[in-house]
C-alpha cells in the first residue's frame, strides 16, 4: 500500500486491529471538490458525481471551477479545472463553505485552490502521489516545496498512486484517471455503482462501446481501491424522490425556459459567463422552429431582437456586463417605442472585462437606470436555477401584455451551478400566442393609451388597417410639444405602476417580526436563507426577504421593513467606500459584501 | 415566424385590392424644397403600386436622418429606429418574418460611418431585401457636418478647412465583401434610371444594396452641379441582367455594356476616375442566403411543449 | 398708415391729443421673441439685439428658437424658427416666463409659438401684414382662420407693413426684414444705435460694404417707422458694466473652457445638441495645437479619447443621450483603468432619439449608475453658461489628480441660451502640465495604490522603465482573486471619497433655516433661485439649495436639509408615476417637473 | 501631443542602450500548448530587436482574446482594452503621440465582427501604425464559436451544425477600402515569412495591415492542416516593394511575382481559389494619412491663454 498518512489528521479514525478498518461519518452534508489540470476531465466526474447524488435523493450543488486560461501550462496553481459539489440530506440551495475534502490530480492545482482560501482548514486530501519521484527534478522539488507549504495547515493529506493504478487499464493516464476517481468517490460517499455506470454511458453515448467498457472498468478500480486503501467512508442520508425532478445549471434552465416561453428567436453574441445558454439552445432550437442568431455584435444582436419582436412575437437577447453596456442605446429604444423584449444579463464581475468567470451582482443599478432619458422598464432577478427555467416564462408574458422591456439578472453562480429541482408541468398556455394578423378595427390608432393603464395596442406588420410607424423620435411620431412629451412619459410609467399593483408583497422567510431583516435578490438567496437558519438556529432574531422584482419593486416593502429593528441588504456588490462622508440624499446606499472567496478559482 | 405565412399567402391570394401610388402616400415630406429624397420618394411609391406590394406587408425600416425619415411619408409599416442600426432591425424582422417585403433607407453617415459594422456584415448574411442609401456626401439632419463620402477638401462645420481624407467609395467597399449578392448605384435625379434600378433591386433575391446619388441643395449643392449639369460626366452601365432604360441614349451619352456577373469588371468600373457610373456592377443569385438556411417547421404550443418534454427527459434525476 | 389697432389691447395707452404720441413703459424686465420662417434671419436679429442689450449694462438672456425640420416648408406652425431675448435691469439667469412681445413674419409660424402656449395672455404682437391681401387665396384663408383663433387671446396684435417698407430698400424683402425688425426693436427698446451698427459690422464681417450699408439703411427704416407709428415703448433700467463681460452660448463656453484647461484632444460624433461646440472648436482648436477628431461612432470616440489620455494630456469626448449610452462600455473600462478622461453630456429630451432640440435632466441616474459593474466616477454640473466655461478646467484638473472619469452634465438650455459673464481671468496655470516622462524610479508599480488616499501614479508611454500593459482584465493585471477585487474596488471608490472630503458644502439661497428648501442641479439654477426670489417677496419661507457635483456629492447636505421642515427637488425629468403605490427603499425618488414649455419650438 | 517629442528625439539619438530580444519579453505565455500566437509573440519579438525599438516608446493595443493577451508577454507598454475596440484607442495614442511605435493586435472576431466599422475606418484614416489580425477562424477565449472567418461548415458551439456562410475573407474587403495603405497575408508556421512581412508592415508609412493565419490546436485544428502539411496549397507572392524571403523557394515551390501597386491583380490574388496566397498583396505610400494632415504646432501655456484672449475678445461685451 503506498498510501502514506500525515501525521497530522482533520478527524480522529480508529484503526485499532478488530474493528472495521474505516469508519462511516455520519453528516447532514459535505463538500467534495475534483480539481486537475484542464483536460484531465475533473469536470466530468464532477458531473457525475453530482448527477448520481441527485438521483439518488440528496440535496446536491455543482459548481465549475474554470480557469483563467483556455489551456493553462499543466500543474500551474492558476490553471486548475474541476467541479465543486455540495452533497447534504436535505435540499441544497448555494455552494456553502469551504471544501472539506478535495481530490487533486496534482500539488500545484491543489496549491492554487489552498492559496485562495478555498479549503477548510481541516480538509482532507486526495492526491496523485506520482510526483514526488518524478523524473523531472524541478517537479520533484515543486512537490517538495508545495508540501512544506501544506505543513502550515491542519490538512490530511493521503497520498494516492492514480497513475499507476490506472496504467493496469489505460495506456494515457490522463485520459483515465477522473473515472478512477469517481469509483473513490463512489465509495467513500456509498454511491450507487449501477446509477453511475448509467451516467458513464449517458455522458459518453456519442462515443464507442469500448470507451464505455474501459470508463466502467477504471470506476470498478477506483471503488476496489478506495476500499482496501482508505479508512474513512461518509454517510449521508437521502430522501427518496418522490416527485419528478431535472437537473441542469442555471443557463441551460434559460434556454429552456425561453422554449417554454414559446420564444423563437435568441439573439446574441459570445460572452462568458452567458454563452453556455446559447450553446444549449443552438443545439435544439431548431426543433422549435427557432433560431439561434449569433449577430456581429451586442448591439447587432438587441438589434435583431427588438426586429423580429416588433414583426410578431417576443425575442430575446441574452450577454453579460459589457454587453449590456452595448445594448443601452437600443433599450432605450425600445421604452420609447413600448416594443416588448426580454434581456438576459448574466452577470460577472466588473466593471470592464473584470472578472469574466466570477459571480457578481454589480449591473443592478445599470440595469434599472442606465438609459439616458427617463426610460422605465422592468427588471427581474431569478434566485434559484429553477428559478432560471420559470423567468423566461413570466418575463415574456410581462413584456407582452405592458410592451414593455423586461431585463432578467442572472449571474455566474447561477449560470454555472448545477442543482435537481422539481420537474416544469408543461402548459402550453406558457407559449406566446400567434400575433393577431386580423384588421385592426377602423378609427383605432396607435399609441391611444388607456390613460389609466398606460397600456395600448401593438399593430404588428401583416395587420391590414395598423400601417404606421413607430419611432423612436417623440416629435416625428406625434407633436413636438412639451404636453406630448409630458402625457407619453406618463403613459410610459404608468403602465410599470399598474404592473407593479398586481404583484404581491414578498414573503418573509424566518419571522415576521424582529431584530434583523435581510434583504437580498438573485442567487444569495440560498445563502441567505442558510445563514438566517444557522442564526436562528443560535438563537439569534433574523429573519430574511428576497426580492424577485427589483423594479418595479414588489409592494408593501415599508410595512414589512417597519417590523424589523434593523434592515440590511446582502449583495455580492462593492457600494461606497466607508470612508466616504457622505450624507443623507436620494442616492440609493447599499450593504454589500463581496463573496466570491468560496469558489474562486 | 411560423404562423401567419400561409394564410397571409392565401389572403395575397385571395386578394383583389388594386393599389394606386396613392394608397401609398403618408404625410407631405418635411425635406427642403429640392431635396433628393422627395424623388426616391416618388420612384418608391410608383414601385411599391407597379408591383401592387400589400401595404400591409411591407415594411420601411430606417435609422436616423434627413433620408430615415422616409417611412413617416409611406402609408405602410415602418420602423425608425436608431442611428446606424436600420440594418440589425431589418435582420431580426425578415429572420422572424420571411413573408414580408422589407426595406432599408439609410443615409450616408447612417449607413457608412456609425453604422459601418452592420453594413459589412448585412452584406455578408445576403438576407432578402432592399438596402437604399441615399448620398448626399454629408451629415444633413445635423446641420452639415463631413461624412465620410464627403470628397478631399469640400468644408463642413466639423472640418471647416474641408474634408482631410478622400470619400470611401461604397461601392468599391460593397464589392469586397464576402457574399455580396448585388450591388447598383443610381442618381435620384434621373427618376426612369432611379426607378429601374429599384425594381432590379427589388427583384433580385438576396441583399440588395444600392447607393443613390442625392442631392442635397442645402449643404452640397456644388457637389452635385456637375452630374446635373453634364451628362456626359456620367456613363450607363448596361445589361439585361442589370439596369436597360428606354429613352435615355439620348440624354447620356455614355452607355456601356457590362455584364453584373463578372466581379472583376465591376470592381475596376467602381473605381474612382472621374466618371459616375450608374447600372448594376454586380449580381449573383446563386450565393447563400442567411434566412433560408434556417428553415423553420411550423409546430404548435402543445407539439412544443411534447418535445420540451423530451429534452427535459435528458436532464431527468 | 397701414397698422390696424385691434380692438383688444393689452395694455391701456393713453393716445389723447396733446399728450406724447407713445408711452413709455417703466419696466424691470421684458420679454421679446422674433420668429419667422427659417431662412429669413430672425436668428441674427435676435443676437444682435441681444448683445447690443449686454453691452449696454442690462441682463440678457437669449434662447433660440428651433424647428423640428432643416428646411420646414414656409408659413407653417412647426416651422417657426427665431430667437427669444429675455431682458432685464438687473441679471437675468434663465428664459423666464412667456413671451410679452412678438415680432412675427408670418401669422403660421404665430400660430405655432401660440398653440404651443409660448405666449402671455396679454403679449403684444408685430406682425408682418403682407398675407391678408396675398394673391394666393389659400394664403388668405389661411390668414383670416388664424387671426379667428387669436381672437379668443387677449393678444394685442399690429400689424406691420414690413414687407412694404423693406422693397424701399431691398429688392428680396426674405433677406431684409430682419435688419427692419431690429431697428423697431431699437425704437421701442431704446437700444443705442451705433452698438447696434457695430454688432451688424461685427455679424456681416465676412460680407461686402454694401451689405453693411443696406443692412443699416434697414435698420434705420425699421427705427423711423416704428417712431412714427407705434404707441409704446418700454424703458428697462441698466447699470453700467464696470468689469469686462464676454458673451456666448453654453457650448461656445465648453469649447473655450477645453482650451483653457490645456487639453489638445476633442473626439466627437455629431449629436444635437452637443455639435456646435466642436464648430466652434473645429474652427480654432488648431491655434492652441488642438485636434477635434471626428470619429466613425461615439464609441470609437470614446475610444480615440482614451487613448489619447493614455498617452499623455487628458482629453474629452462631448455627446448627448444616444452618445452616453454608446459609451457605456468605454466608461466602465476608464473607470477600471483609472484613466483620466473627461464627458460632456450636453442633455437633450429622451429616452432615445427623444426630442433632441429640447431641454430635459434625464441623463442623470445614467451618467451615474449607467455603467454595469461598480464603476465610482464623477458626475458635475454647470448651472449656468460661465460654468460651462470654469467647469471645464476643474473637471479635467480632478479628472488628472484622481484618475478618473468626469461627467459634465451640460444641457439643451445651457448649449443654446447666450447671456453675458465675467471675463474669465486666465491663468495659465489650469492649463494641464506636460506629462513628466522622466524615468519610472526604481521598484515603483503600477497599481501601488496609497491605501488612505486610493490614488496611484500614472506611467505615460515615453516614460522609461514604466512600461506594463493597462487592462480592464482585472485577473491579467493582478491575480485572479476576490481579495485583489475586494481591493482594487476599495482602492477605485476610495479616491472619489478623497475628494468628497475636499468640497466644500453647497451654500444656501435664501435663509439657512426655513419652511422649505427647494433642491436642484444644473441649468435649472436661475429659475429656481428666481421663483425663490418671487415667493421670498411674497412672504413664503422658501430657500433653495444648488448641487454642483452629483457624484460624489457635495458633504453638509444632511445637515442642511435637517434645517428646513421639508426639502424637495426641481429638475427636468420624469419621475415614477404617482399612481405608483411603491414604498420605502434604496429607489431615489425625485419630484421632478417638465419644463420645456415656455421655450418650446 | 505637443511637449515631448524633441526632447524624446534627442533622447532617441544619445541612446547607446542596445536591446536584446530578451529585453522585450514579458512573463510566459499562457496560451495553449502549440498555439500560433507563440509563434507571432517570437517573431515580433525578433522584430523589435533588430528595429531596436525603445521598450518605452513602444505601445502594443489589443482587444479582448486568446490574441490580445499578446501586449501583457511583452515588455514594452501596452494597452489591453475591449473586444473589438483596439483601433480606436490606438487612433487616439497615435493623434496625441505620433512620436510613438504603435502596433496593434486583435483577434479574428475582435477586427471583423464587432470591431468591423472602426476596422474599416482605420483602414481609411490611413494613420501610421502597424495592425496586426490574429485569424485561427474561431473565437478562442470563449470556447469555440463561429467567427467571420469561419469556412462554411465548420462546426462550432453556436453553429453546431456548421457555419451557414461562407468565410469573410478579411484581405478581399480590406482592400475595397478607400485609403487602404497596405494590405498582407502571411502564416504564422511559417516564421520567416512572417518576420519579414512583419519587418515590411513596420517600415510601410501608413497604415500597415497584416492578417496572420493562425493555429488554433484546441479549436481548429483540421484548418490549417493543409497549410502545415501540404506547402504546395501554399502561393508566395513575391516583389522588392514586397516580401522576398531567401531559402524558402525549396519548401514552397509556387512562387508568384505580384507587383504590390497592382490594386486589381491583388483584388483578383485575394480571391478565394484554393490557394493560400501570402506576401503584401498592396501597397502605397502616396496615400494621405490622416495624422499627417493635421500637423500641431507647439505652442506653451502662456501662448495659450494669450491666444484665448484673442478669442475672449471676439465674444466681449
Ligand atoms: C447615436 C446617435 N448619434 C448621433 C446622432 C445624431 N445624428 C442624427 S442624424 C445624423 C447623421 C445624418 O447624416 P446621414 O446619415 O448622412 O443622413 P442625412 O441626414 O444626410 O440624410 C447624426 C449624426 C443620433 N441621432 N444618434
Ligand atoms: C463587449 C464584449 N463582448 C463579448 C466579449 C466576449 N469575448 C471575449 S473574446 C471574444 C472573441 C474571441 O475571438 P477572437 O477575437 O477571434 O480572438 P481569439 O480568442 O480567437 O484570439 C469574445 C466574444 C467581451 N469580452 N466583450
Ligand atoms: S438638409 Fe439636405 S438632405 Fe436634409 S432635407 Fe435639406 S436638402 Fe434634404
Ligand atoms: S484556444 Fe486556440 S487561440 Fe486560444 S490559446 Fe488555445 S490554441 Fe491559442
Ligand atoms: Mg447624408
Ligand atoms: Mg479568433
Amino acid at each position: 500500500m503506498t498510501t502514506k498518512a500525515q501525521t497530522k489528521t482533520a478527524r480522529a479514525v480508529s484503526s485499532d486491529s478488530g474493528e472495521p478498518r474505516y469508519e462511516v461519518l455520519e453528516l447532514p452534508e459535505h463538500t467534495v471538490e475534483i480539481v486537475s489540470d484542464s483536460g484531465e476531465g475533473a469536470q466530468k466526474c464532477g458531473q457525475i458525481l453530482g448527477a448520481v447524488t441527485a438521483k439518488m435523493g440528496n440535496g446536491v450543488w455543482t459548481v465549475e471551477i474554470i480557469p483563467a486560461e483556455i489551456e493553462p501550462p499543466p500543474r500551474s496553481p492558476a490553471g486548475g479545472s474541476g467541479n465543486r459539489v455540495r452533497i447534504g440530506s436535505e435540499a441544497v440551495t448555494n455552494w456553502g463553505d469551504e471544501t472539506q475534502l478535495v481530490v487533486a490530480f496534482n500539488e500545484q492545482v491543489l496549491l492554487g485552490r489552498h492559496r485562495l482560501g478555498a479549503l477548510a482548514d481541516d480538509a482532507t486530501i486526495l492526491l496523485e502521489n506520482i510526483w514526488a519521484d518524478h523524473p523531472d527534478e524541478t517537479i520533484q522539488s515543486a512537490w517538495e516545496e508545495a508540501k512544506r507549504e501544506f505543513e502550515q495547515t491542519n490538512y490530511r493529506i493521503i497520498e494516492v498512486p492514480m497513475q499507476e493504478q490506472c496504467l493496469t487499464v489505460v495506456e494515457d493516464p490522463r485520459r483515465g484517471k477522473n473515472m478512477f476517481v469517481l469509483g473513490m468517490l463512489a465509495w467513500i460517499y456509498h454511491r450507487d455503482l449501477d446509477l453511475c455506470r448509467d451516467q458513464i454511458a449517458h455522458a459518453f453515448r456519442k462515443k464507442s462501446e469500448e470507451i464505455y467498457n474501459r470508463n466502467v472498468e477504471l470506476l470498478d478500480l477506483g471503488y476496489g481501491w478506495a476500499e482496501e486503501n482508505l479508512d474513512f467512508r461518509i454517510s449521508i442520508a437521502a430522501r427518496p424522490i418522490t416527485e419528478p425532478m431535472v437537473v441542469m445549471n442555471g443557463n441551460e434552465a434559460v434556454a429552456l425556459g425561453a422554449i417554454a416561453a414559446g420564444m423563437e428567436l435568441a439573439a446574441m453574441y459570445p460572452i462568458t459567463p452567458a454563452t453556455s445558454a446559447s450553446h444549449e439552445l443552438g443545439d435544439v432550437f431548431e426543433k422549435f422552429g427557432g433560431v439561434v442568431h449569433q449577430a456581429e455584435d451586442e448591439i447587432a444582436a438587441a438589434g435583431v431582437a427588438i426586429g423580429a419582436s416588433y414583426s410578431g412575437k417576443v425575442a430575446y437577447t441574452i450577454t453579460s456586463g459589457p454587453g449590456l453596456a452595448l445594448k443601452t442605446e437600443f433599450l432605450g429604444l425600445a421604452v420609447m417605442i413600448e416594443m416588448p423584449l426580454v434581456v438576459v444579463d448574466v452577470q460577472r464581475g466588473g466593471p470592464a472585462t473584470g472578472l469574466p468567470t466570477k459571480v457578481e451582482q454589480s449591473d443592478l443599478l445599470a440595469a434599472i437606470f442606465g438609459q439616458p432619458g427617463d426610460a422605465p422598464h422592468v427588471v427581474m432577478a431569478p434566485a434559484t436555477i429553477e428559478d432560471c427555467f420559470h423567468v423566461m416564462v413570466t418575463a415574456r408574458r410581462i413584456a407582452e401584455t405592458f410592451r414593455t422591456v423586461v431585463i432578467v439578472l442572472s449571474d455566474a453562480n447561477l449560470a454555472t451551478g448545477v442543482q435537481p429541482f422539481r420537474r416544469p408541468e408543461l402548459d402550453p398556455a406558457w407559449v406566446a400566442a400567434p400575433p393577431d394578423l386580423s384588421p385592426v378595427p377602423e378609427g383605432l390608432k396607435p399609441y391611444e393609451w388607456d390613460a389609466k393603464t398606460g397600456l395600448s395596442r401593438r399593430f404588428v406588420p401583416g395587420q391590414p388597417g395598423g400601417m404606421y410607424t413607430v419611432t423612436g423620435d417623440e416629435s416625428s411620431r406625434v407633436a413636438y410639444s412639451s404636453a406630448v412629451h409630458q402625457h407619453s412619459s406618463a403613459m410610459r410609467s404608468r403602465k410599470i405602476a399598474v404592473l407593479q399593483s398586481t404583484l404581491e408583497p414578498p414573503a418573509v422567510y424566518g419571522d415576521d417580526t424582529g431584530e434583523l431583516l435581510v434583504v437580498g435578490w438573485g442567487s444569495t438567496k440560498g445563502a441567505i436563507e442558510e445563514a438566517v437558519d444557522r442564526l436562528r438556529a443560535d438563537g439569534m432574531s433574523v429573519s430574511s426577504l428576497h426580492l424577485s422584482f427589483l423594479s418595479p419593486l414588489e409592494p408593501g416593502l415599508k410595512e414589512i421593513f417597519s417590523r424589523f429593528e434593523k434592515v440590511m441588504t446582502v449583495e455580492i456588490n462593492y457600494s461606497d467606500d466607508p470612508w466616504r462622508s457622505t450624507t443623507a440624499t436620494t442616492r440609493p446606499r447599499r450593504i454589500s459584501t463581496k463573496r466570491t472567496a468560496a469558489v474562486d478559482s | 415566424m411560423t404562423i401567419p405565412v400561409n394564410s397571409l399567402l392565401q389572403c395575397a391570394l385571395d386578394d383583389e385590392r388594386i393599389f394606386e401610388r396613392a394608397d401609398y402616400e403618408g404625410p407631405i415630406p418635411r425635406w427642403c424644397p429640392g431635396c433628393g429624397d422627395h424623388s426616391v420618394l416618388a420612384a418608391t411609391q410608383r414601385l411599391l403600386a407597379d408591383e401592387q406590394l400589400q401595404p400591409e406587408t411591407t415594411v420601411f425600416v430606417s435609422g436616423i436622418g434627413c433620408s430615415s425619415r422616409f417611412p413617416h411619408y409611406l402609408k405602410t409599416y415602418g420602423f425608425h429606429g436608431l442611428h446606424g442600426r436600420a440594418l440589425p432591425v431589418a435582420t431580426g424582422i425578415k429572420l422572424h418574418r420571411p413573408d414580408l417585403d422589407v426595406f432599408v433607407v439609410m443615409g450616408d453617415g447612417d449607413c457608412t460611418s456609425i453604422g459601418a459594422g452592420h453594413w459589412v456584415h448585412a452584406t455578408r448574411y445576403n438576407i432578402d431585401m432592399v438596402a437604399l442609401m441615399l448620398d448626399n456626401n454629408i451629415y444633413g439632419l445635423t446641420k452639415n457636418q463631413t461624412s465620410p463620402t464627403t470628397p478631399q477638401n469640400y468644408p463642413s462645420n466639423t472640418q471647416p478647412r474641408g474634408s482631410w481624407l478622400p470619400a470611401l467609395n461604397p461601392v468599391e467597399a460593397t464589392l469586397g465583401i464576402t457574399n455580396a449578392s448585388f450591388v447598383a448605384q443610381t442618381a435620384e435625379w434621373i427618376p426612369p434610371h432611379l426607378f429601374a434600378t429599384l425594381k432590379a433591386a427589388y427583384h433580385h433575391k438576396g441583399f440588395a444594396f444600392v447607393r443613390i446619388l442625392q442631392r442635397c441643395p442645402k449643404y452640397t449643392a456644388p457637389l452635385f452641379e456637375e452630374g446635373l449639369k453634364n451628362p456626359d460626366s456620367i456613363e450607363l452601365l448596361i445589361h439585361e441582367d442589370g439596369v436597360m432604360v428606354d429613352g435615355l441614349e439620348n440624354a447620356y451619352k455614355n452607355q456601356m455594356r457590362h455584364d453584373p456577373s463578372d466581379i472583376h469588371a465591376a470592381r475596376r468600373l467602381a473605381e474612382e476616375d472621374g466618371r459616375t457610373r450608374l447600372g448594376v456592377f454586380f449580381r449573383d443569385e446563386s450565393l447563400p442566403r442567411y434566412e433560408e438556411l434556417r428553415r423553420l417547421p411550423v409546430i404548435t404550443a402543445e407539439e412544443k411543449m411534447a418535445r420540451l418534454s423530451d429534452e427535459l427527459d435528458l436532464h431527468a434525476v
